[in-house]
């Protein structure tokens, strides 16, 4: 009879490996970290009970949208998505380069990688604000500034992104190319990138979108913009205006994910 | 009783968002209820938490005032009178603008949309030296002082609308061109003081004990405000005073200036 | 026949006696290929009898995968009819495909291991068609009884030793065991393996082969396995089905075949 | 000689496949938006070139940083993470459920898919202004409302970038435990989720380290955080106190990228 | 030796009269292995000359692959020197390195295609340790010659009709080919090819063992081939190497084989 036994013929190895003291130290910091994180936060679900009448009267203030402005509204919007698209554009076209130098162990040089991660964490961690001011006093107020500003910033959520997606890829078939000679450069373009194309599609029109939903920079450059007029609603208690924005913005939103699903799609499938 | 007291993003109160213990303490003796002090940076907030009950008290500008005023019908308390609140135009020296109807056909710049000292004066101001900042100008850009600062330097707009003291402390701080190139083409009186205002849903009696105490006491508690030291010596000469709402109304009447006439109806008209 | 009796077939496989003659696969006027691209083959048709042991052979690309895929119901049929355990599949609602799904052991021509966990959570999961849920999920946390039976199917393939290596740290052979041991964990009543041998050296290609003869003899099950090894498909086969140019060429019973006859599946 | 021949005994196959009408169509319409996009945004490198001395000197106002406040900044910041902590945390806790159901072809449910998709569209397109004000209104104001508004706002962000990963992962091993009649969920845990782990890893990190630096929605419901110091700070043209805080934010970028790293290669080597 | 004649015989191999006698690979000592795992094999030495085929063998797990990606500096020595075409490879330099590999052919066990390309794609892309640039990326953008140059290696296993087929919609054998064919696209002086048969149906795979033999004896190309086809490693080798419990316990001509020697390296 060579149905499987119920008692095993061979101990058990172990369920866990016991980890190292470092690792262990490492695990019991992180759940330190949460917990007085958590802590922190002021954590109340019945507070949250108690707001349901309150955020009822918000929300029917919001209601209906009002389609009085829907002109200007979608002039604006068509104007940032405009400029988004060709920031996230530059954004991206910056990004791709630098992102390969960035991701570990695909060109092999240390100090070129850390120099690249070391400039997405900054292009990601100066804010909005200095930025604009930065291009205002490099090109002056208007829509290149603005574009410029979204570049930046998208070259800086991008880069790692795209760093990353080629960090993650099986290396297998890189390596079966450059066991026979291929450049490192020639076995990325050919073998890494083609495999880390559904995740650069996410990240671009992730960007794109993001682009279009932030664009209060590009009101801070004085290059208008739908992200603007939502600031100006919202400050003046327009609700019902700011509604119908938020559903353009939402719509958009929609439409470039329909596109990337589609794009993705392609490249998954073939 | 225990009070939740936010303040808004008020010229000047910056510092008052972050070192408020000492002031929080003079408050809490003189009045006898404790405060729970939360800074927040937009009106909009403030306004939502003062409908939903949420909040009590808070201390704001005078433009702030007036639409959450007019939104969530809370009542004024207590002035903070700051001197020398007003605001001005400022152009280059080097520009061709002397006077506010030169810059006609112009581009301008001013703070965010709402702002007091920042758009609602200066485009009062402009109206009232005969331009009207939504028809006769080329553009204006609401953006942060630094950006607009920078753009006036650029020639990128004519002019800029500014709190005079706070632009004057700026301007200070840029030592990239001479105290000297800049203009000041206009100037208006003195703006509202910023207010404590309470909820409609604040129990009248104790608003009004609130204000006699901290009107009675206002030396210390200003005081407690200054002693802090540093930055927060610029409080130098703060009063508190009561006050009343129709001090405001100049304030309502700037609405208009700015194509929001919806806040400048006075009250009880 | 009634359902009781039915019922009875399925629960208590290696009870009834004559079991050869229940039919496990039926598969009538079969045609199935991938999207656009016309049919891989077509008209298909055989019936394969409980404990039967069938070796599926045919040229790269004649379609062993496509028609192991089509028999799971993993590629629809573009016509025709597959039947399993009595059932055509392709009417079943998803929740009775996976019940007669988790009787079937497979193993894949490319292995299909989860890279990033242990061997033993691997072959655990192996399990999960039987009974589902997070403890089945890692080793670490599975009944020790679990535990014990997926070493013991690691043992039939001669990998307990490596129970706890992560799968991408295996050599090309010792994942395809590892791919079988998840097959016999469960101890299926039908077992359909793609090359399983494909990898293995001469030694262990014979282990595996024999396990499956064992447990095919002992248990009542079935076996469908694909294979270039022609003298594997004639020693441990009953029966041969040849596909060539889209066809089903040969359906033999192997000391039937006709001389030479294998051969001429691919020219 | 069989060394291989220069010409082919074959025809060549064609070099393009020849698209279809519609593909046609779209990739015209994707080089038309491009050109249209850039036209609008009133590029001009000249400019750029013109604004560097300017820019030198705004840079030297940002030179030596102030240290000044170091300690009320340091705190700020440090309330600020662990908000951000509890927020991503929450946020992703809420993201990952939904993301199984929005990722396609994963669970079969294409209702539930759509409207999980929906639902993070929706998260992130609402700004977090308004985020602010339901939770201010919800809850009160304090760094309940702030952990609320973060962690809707990694949700959104989050759910897109997991429900995609799981999209990207091959397959196969889950289709064979599948094969054996194993439930989508448990092929999901088992096999989707460990392939799409490091993807989760780096999406989750940049999604804290992303609620650090746009604290500023901490400001708009009273929970101060250091975003709003940035503010204050470049507001009064403070400029070396702004650079101490980008300084201090970037700081703590790095950490985290650092401690991502550490943990996506454990997960990727072993 | 001068210089001078060792560049000759790099530049010109198939010239140069007495190819038997140049050593291609020279193994001395060679232990590797990974990380903290321990040595997979240790203290191994043999020669290889150019034109020789080399059959590699033993049971799975034994370290033929790694071995080969040791010969290839994928994996690092822990111990003794790999010396491929007269240099030692663990001590050039990156492009030294690269220069040295793109005179092998490679096919991995795990064929290693880029699945979303097309096969035409991937076997072009063998061509680029020659000659690198984006016109070698994809099939579309390449000069007419290396496309017909691709084309003629795919005709040389099979598979011209499948040239702009996507690399992730082929059978296993079918994509086990094209690896074959993008390793043998370049002409390449040595060709390391891990169990380059396994998947390959009986025809198929003399098929491609008799291209290797003619590759290698026409153009005086070295072949070193992992199996587990014992027959293949008898008839197309000349000579075999057996892994077996870390060290090299097999090195024969394939005529001085013991009997029945190398079924004792799998028990
Ligand atoms: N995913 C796919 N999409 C499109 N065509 C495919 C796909 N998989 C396989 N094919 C094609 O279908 C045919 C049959 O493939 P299948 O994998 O069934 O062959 P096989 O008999 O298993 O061959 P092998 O012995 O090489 O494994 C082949 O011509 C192959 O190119
Ligand atoms: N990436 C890896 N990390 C750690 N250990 C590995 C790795 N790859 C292989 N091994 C181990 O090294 C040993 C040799 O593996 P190798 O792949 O060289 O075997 P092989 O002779 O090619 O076997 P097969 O015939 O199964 O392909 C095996 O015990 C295997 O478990
Ligand atoms: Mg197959
Ligand atoms: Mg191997």
């Amino acid at each position: 009879m060579v149905s499987i036994a119920d008692t095993a013929r061979h101990a058990l190895p172990g369920r866990f490996e016991r980890p190292s003291a470092l690792a262990f130290l490492l695990y019991a910091l992180g759940i330190a970290l949460i917990v007085w994180a958590i802590d922190g936060s002021g954590w109340s679900i019945e507070e949250l009970g108690k707001g349901i009448p309150s955020l009822a009267d918000f929300l029917s203030r919001c209601w209906p949208p009002s389609f009085e402005r829907i002109d200007s509204l979608s002039k604006a919007l068509i104007e940032t998505f405009q400029m988004a698209v060709s920031g996230t554009l530059t954004g991206i076209i910056l990004a791709l380069p630098l992102s390969i130098l960035a991701a570990r162990g695909l060109t092999g040089s240390r100090i070129f990688g850390s120099i690249s991660r070391g400039l997405f964490a900054l292009f990601r961690t100066v804010p909005d604000l200095v930025w604009a001011l930065i291009f205002v006093i490099a090109v002056g107020l208007g829509p290149f500034a603005g574009t410029l500003a979204i570049a930046v910033d998208t070259a800086g959520f991008a880069g790692r992104f795209f760093a990353e997606a080629m960090e993650d890829v099986d290396k297998g078939p890189a390596d079966s190319l450059r066991a026979q000679g291929v450049r490192r450069s020639d076995a990325i373009f050919c073998s890494i990138i083609p495999a880390a194309m559904p995740s650069f599609i996410t990240t671009s029109l992730f960007a794109l979108e993001k682009s279009v939903r932030s664009s209060v920079i590009l009101g801070l450059v004085g290059a208008g913009g739908i992200g603007l007029e939502l600031k100006v609603a919202t400050d003046m208690f327009d609700y019902q205006t700011a509604a119908t924005i938020i559903l353009l913005i939402f719509a958009l939103v929609l439409v470039v994910e329909q596109a990337g699903s589609f794009a993705r799609k392609r490249v998954i499938e073939g | 009783d225990n009070f939740k007291l936010a303040v808004t993003d008020v010229e000047g109160l910056e510092r008052l968002q972050t070192e408020w213990g000492p002031f929080k303490a003079e408050l809490e003796k003189a009045t006898g209820h404790t405060f729970e002090f939360f800074p927040v940076n937009n009106r909009t907030a403030a306004a939502e938490a003062l409908r939903a009950k949420r909040v009590d008290f808070v201390v704001t500008g005078p433009a702030e005032y007036v639409v959450i005023n007019k939104v969530t019908q809370a009542k004024a308390l207590i002035g903070l009178s700051r001197p020398d609140y007003f605001c001005g135009i400022v152009v280059m020296a080097n520009s061709p603008y002397t006077k506010p109807a030169d810059l006609k056909g112009q581009k301008f710049g001013m703070d965010d949309i709402g702002s007091t000292s920042g758009h609602l004066c200066p485009s009062q101001l402009l109206t009232d030296f005969g331009v009207n900042p939504l028809k006769d100008l080329s553009g204006i850009t609401h953006t942060s002082r630094a950006v607009a600062h920078e753009a006036l330097k650029r020639g990128d707009v004519a002019a800029i609308g500014v709190n005079y003291t706070s632009w004057l402390k700026n301007r200070g701080k840029d030592t990239s061109v001479a105290q000297g190139s800049f203009r000041v083409i206009a100037r208006s009186g003195d703006l509202p003081n910023d207010v404590l205002l309470y909820g409609a849903h604040v129990d009248q009696a104790k608003a009004e004990a609130i204000r006699k105490v901290v009107i009675d006491n206002k030396a210390k508690i200003a005081e407690s405000i200054i002693s802090v030291g540093g930055e927060n010596e610029k409080f130098k000469g703060m009063d508190l005073v009561a006050i009343e709402d129709k001090n405001y109304d100049p304030v309502r009447k700037m609405f208009a200036a700015i194509g929001h006439p919806q806040y400048s109806e006075f009250v009880g008209e | 026949m009634s359902l009781a009796f039915a019922l009875d077939e399925s629960t208590a496989p290696a009870l009834n006696a004559p079991v050869q003659a229940a039919v496990e696969i039926r598969v009538r006027a079969l045609a199935a290929g991938y999207r656009t691209r016309g049919p891989v083959f077509s008209d298909i048709g055989f019936d394969i009898a409980r404990g039967e042991r069938v070796a599926l052979v045919g040229s790269n690309g004649a379609g062993k995968s496509t028609l192991l895929k089509t028999l799971m119901g993993f590629v629809a049929p573009l016509d025709g009819s597959v039947e399993i355990f009595g059932e055509e599949i392709n009417a079943m609602t998803p929740s009775k495909l996976r019940g007669f799904r988790s009787k079937i052991g497979f193993v894949a021509q490319k292995h299909n291991l989860v890279s990033r966990l242990s061997v033993l959570s691997n072959v655990i999961h192996g399990t999960l068609g039987a009974r589902s849920g997070p403890s089945r999920w890692v080793q670490a946390l599975a009944p020790q009884q679990v535990r014990a039976r997926a070493l013991a199917a690691l043992d039939q393939v001669g990998l307990v030793d490596l129970a706890l290596r992560r799968a991408d740290c295996l050599s090309g052979g010792q994942s395809q065991r590892v791919a079988i041991a998840r097959a016999l964990v469960n101890e299926p009543r039908l077992i359909l393996a793609d090359e399983p041998v494909a990898s293995l050296d001469p030694a262990a290609g014979e282990d595996v082969m024999q396990v499956f003869e064992e447990v095919t003899r002992a248990a009542g099950a079935t076996l469908v396995f694909t294979t270039h090894n022609l003298d594997h498909a004639t020693r441990y086969a009953g029966r041969v089905l040849g596909l060539c140019s889209g066809g089903m060429k040969i359906d033999s019973a192997v000391d039937k075949l006709p001389e030479g006859g294998l051969r001429g599946l691919y020219s």
